[in-house]
């Protein structure tokens, strides 16, 4: 009996300690909602994959600024002007430039207010695009790293000797 | 100018970094003007705090003037002391804070990460200089104020301690600037806002580690003294005492 | 003395008066604990409040950080020395006038010890992100601070909690025990658990008193560690008037102080409902006066010598905060305390006629805790208001907020004490009638 | 500097209001891409923009940083002569202009009576028919009060209220009519001179507060920086000479209180002393007028009168004589009695005596210079103009009011019944922004947009070391259906026809702007075409000279008899002088709709949002008055009750209000907070100049029921035994 309880308490308390930690190992905040609501469907295996155009032909200011850039309506109907308007999709693009309205893409790439991040200085680096986007090329949808959590960015960080000082990232 | 050629050489040493950033406050240019707070609050983010917490003593302010009256009609003096943190080669606030939200930086900042402060406010008690300031709620501006944030710098939310960073998100650009073209960062190539507004110029900031810059030789100055010196802190700021008769 | 009973007759009216408690309940036990219960309620509606909108609802601000919530905290950290003091040093003397008193006392301490916890909780600006301060291997590859006070702080108070838990549970399970065999219903099971299968063998008692006689010296030192470290908190900070060797000492003088005081009230309130008269006598409540008298004497001592190398050094920065006590903005409270943690404790139980009537005692015992509690918020507020930079003096009051959580917790610890009074026996059964053994062998 | 430059030009780009910027998206979760690409403008990098400040009549030259079609931040220009890159708390604060959450996002008609601010929106179209059809009805009726304003705009507000045979008045309740005026006087011209601050190594100031709002804050203070530090081996060395230690007072080696008013008094104790000891070097000719000027009254009753020791007048004249560049300025209260003229003219002489006048760290007068634009300003107005113009009101010969960015009836004193201006008016249009006080009683309101928002430019020919020429282009786009106030004025010109459309023949003021800036730029034969020097010129933010050879200037000493100064009020009934004074961040009172300006704590009593009367420790000790408790000030024109701060710096006769407060509108940071002090104000003039004596009138203060704590950055304020001194590691 007395092994019994003992057993029952250890079991308990391991299993809600271990549960615990585990949710608390993964606790972050950087999460967003995964959704692929584009307002028009748009793939990067098609573009960067089969086309085999490069990234920073649309995304034109990773080079230098924060922020790689979403292409202007107009960067995509260089292209799209002399092609026929195949699909939907397409046709929905000129909408878009007949209205000269700018498309409304929803954001599935964001780190929280607290961080600071560079793309200039990433590439400048060498790094290249797929270290962090991953396989954009085979991805139908708009590509998606699995986490942008901070022990994604410090496992890098570590490996590659850049700076592992709080205020590299956080402002 | 330091063009070093070994500078640049050790700038890509990671252990220790080659600039420790100062700043110097020469009292006896100082005018109180309070230039140096407004352009600090437009830099920085810094809440509007309204009537009532103002009232309460919780209006923030990252750099405020403070004065001193010294004795009585005729012969009254007034004494300014612009008073930000001290970034303090030993802080008092670092070690007390159980998260390591306060820490110091390679560079010599003192350092404060916002989203890992979970607000038991010991740094607050344990500064000497009260330069650190909590967010008591969280923060507010009636729209559209909100447009002029600065997107370099994080909106504080409540329940969580700043104070003044010296502009790293401007000591962050310039060294990037400079790390792209193969060099170190020049004297005057960065400044805080409230260095770049002061009218007089009361306010210098600078690499201590470079011997030619404008805060290294200020900092020998005879007129120079450390805020309580005594306490042992090794502050970062460095006061030129104001002349009088 | 012949006529006198032996022990074994007195055996089954011990268990019956000291069993009884968990056995009879009034009605206005059941008005008392809805009572404090809606008490405890507005607390907890406060503290949501205060999460909701901000720890702004405090009255705090810069430069003064702290206030009552840290001030509670050190109280009731205090409060909860009483239990291991009183059981532990008194096992550890073999003062055999404790053992009506021990349990009583331990309750206390856990009780205590629970609130302060929550002190902890209301005072973070981000309580939602207590887990930080865990530490425990995460992704982002961060470990709390362990330099810093509030850490040894974190981990004494843990050590505390665990090992308070296991000195209160060790005496209990033979009373346990006994309950399982005495009380019918829902609560048998429960008792049957707790009880882990005792059954009073010899074997059973060598060990229960083999691990009592290990963990009491431990316990003591835990205590005077425990409070030491909260006397750290402030000692290790560069606040003028905070930055003392006397603080960790101080502490545990002015813990064991307010934790006699505090036991004075329970022993005096639990014999008055519970008719325990023939177990708490005048004797205890007299021994315990003497005890009060040794720790008002040994704080005033340390505070006077506190004060007193303050006030002739004059190094401006600490004589600021002294002038605001003697004779500044915090004179009033200041005096107040005074009077009620040195003057009235000392001006009473120098009488031995004093000594021997528990209702004054008890009334010593609820003026030093007040005056303790305000010995707290002056040993915080008064330090913090006068930093170096004489341009950010300040001045501090709890707000409404803060007072509601304040009484919501105070209600609580309240609660939980009638609760658990109602579940553990308030007087230790088996070491009553050991006591009682001892005596007749005697 | 060279350095910071370089890279400067290459991030200041040009006007980014043509370019196609993303609306004012507010989701984050979506991104928004531009439609068409910008080559100026790159996503997440800021562009930063050479602009004017408008904030008050210095005119700093500014570059504002701009992230994605927004404004973020506000610095001096490091190229610009007049500030050198440096920039005030004001300046700086334009941003919560530009953002107000309180800014009328387009035109607006009245409904229901004046004043009862009933307003509802109308179109464009809608206004500006109406105002045309006012301007028809009530032709040659028109008039026209407005904040100063210079440049292309002045001279086409000026040729417009022309063309409408109207009354163009520019008002500026601090605007130094009697400086010019004496200045006038003494050296014949109207242009304030350059204070050469910076190579002065004395300086006596009679009550000047150039380092809170005086002429142009920000010149003075980068000059005060080198006066002080800024040369090897010699420190300027300061006196400064009125009643209320003021912030300038505060940085002075040496603060001298005297009686208010008695300023020109001391000015001729010391120049008695001067002549007396012959440390003048005066021309033989100019000696008699000044002997006579000056020994007009002895030394003694000068003492007495002004309450300074005959030794410290002593003192203070053989330090300007024995130092190498001297330099006396006088203004702010010192002017703001009833004879601020003559006190002023008094310590222009000084500045003759001292031999200040054209000399390097002295006076300078730059030679007029070829303008840009017309130096077509018609003048500040002093407050007996704007009563000449209520008159005009009363009696009908004026009907129709226009108000830019001018708020009469909150910057007057009640006391001088400007709201019959209001009252007669039949129409009124104005031109705000904001709801100020006097737009609450307007009948039609056209909004200009924030100066951030459009085009400009501003001539410098005050106080400035080299004439410049400074531009404004709008930095972002529009937020609201406002439209410039200079577009509007072609706009109905345009619907007038006639002559006055023929004189305003551009479509927008944009053209006008270009058109006039034409002519000067391409007027130095440059070989360049006037687009690329006009790229240029917004790029730098404007045109100066390097070097300008000085303007000579003979001094004469106009005859001139000391008066003391009279006041409102008799003695014994209101025992104290009132001394309102410009806020540091709200000035007159046009700040007080900026949160961060409210939050700028006042740097001596360091208040905040709201006000305060000020009271001598000594007096407010014999009143029974402590800080904190409530009070009434009373004069013979009206009262206001505020809370007491002890303040020691203060002559024991006096008591000091900050301006700024109190407004009845101008949005919610502003409205019903404080008092506003000029109620207490009577209607006393200066003779000379026709300016308003702000510190003229008497007052008394009573204790009254209740007291509250004002939010103060000191919070050791609230007792008074504190707030001194302790430990600072010795300053």
């Amino acid at each position: 009996m007395f092994g019994n309880i003992k057993g029952v308490i250890l079991a308990l308390l391991a299993g809600s300690v271990a549960t615990g930690i585990g949710a608390l190992y993964s606790i972050g905040s950087a999460d967003l909602p995964v959704q692929d609501q584009q307002p028009l469907r748009f793939s990067h295996r098609l573009h960067a994959g089969i086309l085999n155009i490069q990234c920073q032909f649309c995304h034109r200011y990773a080079t230098q600024s924060p922020v790689a850039g979403v292409p202007s309506v107009a960067l995509c109907q260089t292209c799209h002007e002399s092609l026929s308007e195949a699909t939907p999709d397409m046709k929905r693009l000129q909408i878009y430039w007949k209205d000269k309205r700018p498309i409304p893409w929803i954001r599935l790439q964001r780190l929280p207010d607290h961080v600071y991040f560079t793309h200039e200085m990433h590439l400048f680096a060498g790094l290249s695009c797929t270290s962090c986007h991953g396989k954009v090329d085979r991805m139908s949808g708009t590509p998606r790293a699995p986490t942008y959590e901070m022990g994604w960015c410090l496992t890098c960080h570590e490996q590659t000797g850049a700076s592992q000082d709080c205020w590299t990232c956080h402002k | 100018m330091s063009q070093d050629p070994q500078a640049t050489d050790e700038y890509s040493k990671q252990a220790a970094s080659p600039y420790k950033w100062e700043m110097v406050v020469d009292l006896d240019r100082c005018s109180g003007c309070e230039a140096c707070v407004v352009a600090c609050h437009a830099e920085n983010n810094i809440r509007i705090s309204g009537e009532e917490e103002a009232a309460e003593g919780r209006a923030i302010n990252w750099i405020r003037i403070e004065r001193y009256w010294e004795g009585d009609y005729p012969d009254v003096k007034v004494k300014f002391l612009p008073v930000m943190c001290q970034h303090c080669d030993d802080a008092p606030c670092e070690p007390v804070c159980p998260v390591y939200a306060s820490y110091h930086t390679p560079e010599g900042l003192n350092a404060q990460v916002y989203n890992r402060c979970i607000g038991v406010r010991y740094c607050g008690n344990n500064c000497p200089y009260v330069a650190r300031q909590f967010n008591w709620f969280d923060p507010h501006w009636d729209e559209p104020l909100a447009e002029q944030l600065n997107p370099d710098v994080s909106v504080r939310s409540g329940g969580v301690m700043e104070k003044c960073t010296f502009c790293v998100q401007r000591i962050r650009s310039g060294k990037e600037a400079a790390h792209k073209e193969g060099r170190r960062v020049r004297d005057g190539e960065i400044t805080p806002a409230c260095v770049q507004s002061c009218p007089t110029s009361a306010l210098i900031f600078g690499d201590r580690n470079d011997p030619d810059s404008r805060v290294s030789h200020l900092k020998k100055s005879r007129r120079g003294f450390h805020l309580m010196e005594s306490l042992g802190t090794h502050p970062a700021v460095t006061y030129l005492r104001r002349l009088s008769e | 003395m012949t006529d006198r009973p032996t022990v074994w007759e007195e055996m089954p009216k011990i268990n019956r008066d000291l069993l009884a408690p968990l056995q009879t309940t009034t009605w206005i036990y059941f008005l008392w604990v809805g009572a404090l219960s809606c008490l405890v309620a507005a607390g907890a509606g406060a503290w949501t409040f205060q999460i909701q909108t901000g720890i702004g609802q405090t009255d705090l601000h810069h430069p003064i950080f702290w206030g009552s919530y840290i001030a509670s905290f050190v109280f009731w950290i205090g409060v909860s020395h009483s239990g291991t003091f009183i059981s532990g040093v008194l096992r550890l003397t073999n003062a055999e006038w404790r053992r009506p008193v021990t349990r009583l006392a331990e309750l206390m301490t856990v009780v205590a010890l629970i609130v302060t916890a929550l002190f902890v909780f209301y005072h973070l600006g981000r309580v939602w992100r207590f887990y930080y301060l865990i530490p425990y291997p995460n992704q982002r590859e961060l470990w709390p601070n362990f330099r810093s006070p509030l850490m040894w702080d974190a981990t004494a108070i843990f050590t505390y909690a665990t090992a308070s838990t296991i000195y209160i549970y060790l005496p209990l399970i033979p009373d346990f025990a006994l309950a399982r065999d005495r009380i019918h219903g829902w609560r048998k099971s429960v008792y049957r658990w707790l009880a882990i299968g005792w059954h009073g063998s010899q074997a059973q008692w060598r060990t229960l008193e083999m691990a009592i006689r290990i963990i009491t010296p431990l316990i003591v030192m835990v205590m005077i560690s425990v409070h030491s470290i909260v006397g750290f908190d402030f000692g290790m900070a560069l606040v003028p008037a905070w930055h003392s060797t006397i603080f960790a000492p101080y502490f545990v003088v002015g813990a064991v102080h307010s934790g006699l005081g505090m036991v004075m009230i329970g022993l005096y309130v639990l014999r008055k409902v519970y008719h325990l008269h023939n177990y708490v006598r005048t004797e205890h409540f007299e021994k315990l006066g003497k005890l009060l008298l040794v720790t008002t004497l040994l704080l005033a001592y340390m505070y006077f010598a506190e004060q007193l190398t303050v006030w002739y050094g004059k190094v401006p920065d600490h004589i600021a905060v002294q002038h605001s006590l003697l004779y500044g903005a915090y004179a009033v409270p200041f005096w107040f305390m005074v009077s009620c943690i040195y003057v009235i404790p000392l001006l009473t139980l120098v009488w031995p006629r004093f000594r021997q009537w528990p209702v004054g005692l008890m009334i010593v015992g609820l003026i030093i805790n007040i005056g303790m509690y305000i010995e707290r918020m002056l040993i915080i507020v008064p330090p913090l208001a006068h930093p170096r930079l004489s341009f950010q003096w300040d001045e501090y009051f709890p707000s409404l907020i803060e007072l509601v959580i304040l009484v919501g917790t105070l209600a609580l610890a309240l609660l939980l004490y009638s609760l658990a009074v109602k579940f553990v026996p308030v007087i230790s059964i088996w070491e009553e009638k050991l006591g009682k053994k001892h005596a007749q062998e005697h | 500097m060279d350095l910071y430059r370089r890279t400067l030009f290459k991030i200041l780009g040009l006007t980014a209001a043509g370019s196609s910027l993303p609306g004012c998206e507010r989701e984050v979760h979506n991104l928004v891409p531009y439609l068409l690409p910008d080559g100026d403008i790159v996503p997440g990098v800021a562009n930063w923009y050479a602009t004017t400040c408008q904030e008050c009549e210095a005119g700093c030259g500014t570059i504002v940083r701009v992230m994605e079609g927004r404004a973020k931040k506000i610095e001096g220009n490091p190229t610009h002569p007049v500030n050198e890159g440096k920039l005030c708390a004001r300046g700086q604060a334009a941003l919560q202009g530009l953002y107000n959450p309180d800014r009328l996002q387009g035109p607006l008609r009245r409904e229901g009576k004046r004043g009862q601010g009933q307003f509802r929106p109308i179109t464009w179209e809608e206004g500006l028919s109406e105002w045309v059809e006012q301007i028809r009805t009530h032709a040659g009726k028109s008039a026209m009060v407005t904040r100063p304003v210079t440049g292309t705009l002045a001279s086409l507000l000026t040729t417009m209220m022309d063309s409408l045979s109207g009354r163009l008045v520019m008002y500026e309740s601090t605007g130094e009519q009697t400086l010019r005026t004496a200045n006038y006087l003494s050296y014949g011209t109207r242009t304030l001179p350059h204070y050469d601050l910076a190579n002065a190594d004395y300086l006596l100031s009679f009550g000047t507060p150039f380092l809170e709002h005086w002429l142009s804050p920000v010149s003075f203070g980068v000059a005060y920086g080198k006066f002080r530090q800024g040369r090897p081996m010699v420190r300027g060395r300061f006196i400064q000479v009125e009643p209320r230690l003021s912030l300038t007072a505060s940085n002075a080696d040496r603060w001298i209180p005297l009686r208010p008013g008695t300023e020109g008094l001391l000015a001729m104790g010391i120049g008695q002393v001067l002549l007396r000891d012959g440390l003048t070097n005066l021309s033989s000719s100019h000696q008699a007028s000044f002997h006579r000027t000056f020994s007009a009254i002895s030394l003694q009753t000068i003492s007495a009168d002004t309450e300074v020791s005959q030794e410290a007048i002593t003192q203070i004249a053989h330090e300007l004589s024995s130092a190498s560049a001297p330099l006396i300025m006088g203004g702010g209260p010192a002017a703001a009695q009833t004879n601020g003229t003559t006190t002023l003219i008094l310590i222009n002489a000084l500045n003759v005596m001292i031999g200040a006048i054209g000399r390097r760290g002295g006076l300078q007068w730059m030679e007029p210079q070829d303008s840009p634009v017309d130096l077509a300003n018609p003048g500040l107005a002093s407050e007996r103009t704007l009563m000449d113009l209520a008159l005009e009101f009363e009696q009908g010969s004026r009907a129709l009011l226009h108000l830019y960015r001018a708020d009469p009836l909150f910057t007057l004193p009640p006391s001088l019944k400007f709201e019959r201006v209001f009252d007669h008016a039949q129409f009124i249009v104005s031109f705000s922004p904001f709801l100020d006080d006097s737009t609450l009683m307007a009948d039609l309101i056209l909004p200009d947009h924030d100066p951030l928002e459009s085009w400009g430019d501003h001539v410098h020919h005050d106080t400035t070391s080299v004439p410049a020429w400074s531009v404004s282009q709008p930095v972002v786009r529009a937020l609201y259906d406002t439209k410039p106030i200079g577009d509007v004025w072609l706009d109905v010109a345009h619907r007038l026809g006639g002559a006055l459309g023929e004189r305003a023949p551009w479509n927008t003021f944009h053209d006008l702007l270009k058109s006039r800036w034409q002519t000067v730029l391409t007027k130095h034969d440059s070989p360049r075409s006037f687009e690329t020097r006009w790229k240029e010129t917004l790029q730098e933010g404007g045109v100066w000279p390097s070097t300008i050879p000085h303007h000579q200037i003979s001094p004469a000493m106009p005859s001139v008899t000391y008066k003391p100064p009279q006041f409102l009020g008799n003695s014994s009934d209101y025992p104290l002088y009132c001394y309102p004074y410009p806020s540091l961040g709200l000035h007159d009172g046009r700040g007080a709709n900026r949160p961060w300006l409210q939050e700028l704590p006042d740097p001596l009593t360091t208040g905040m949002w709201g006000s305060w009367i000020e009271l001598n420790p000594t007096t407010a000790q014999g009143l029974g008055i402590h800080p904190g408790d409530r009070v009434r000030v009373t004069s013979d024109y009206g009262s206001i009750d505020a809370s007491v701060m002890v303040f020691p710096g203060l002559h024991p006769d006096m008591i000091a209000v900050p301006m700024g407060q109190g407004h009845r509108a101008y949005g919610r940071y502003a409205k019903g907070r404080g008092v506003n002090p000029m109620v207490l104000l009577g209607p006393n003039y200066d003779e000379q100049s026709g300016s308003l004596a702000t510190g003229g009138t008497r007052v008394r203060v009573e204790r009254i029921k209740g007291g509250s704590q004002l939010p103060m950055l000191e919070q050791s304020g609230k007792n008074p035994v504190l707030g001194r001194l302790q430990e600072t590691g010795g300053l």
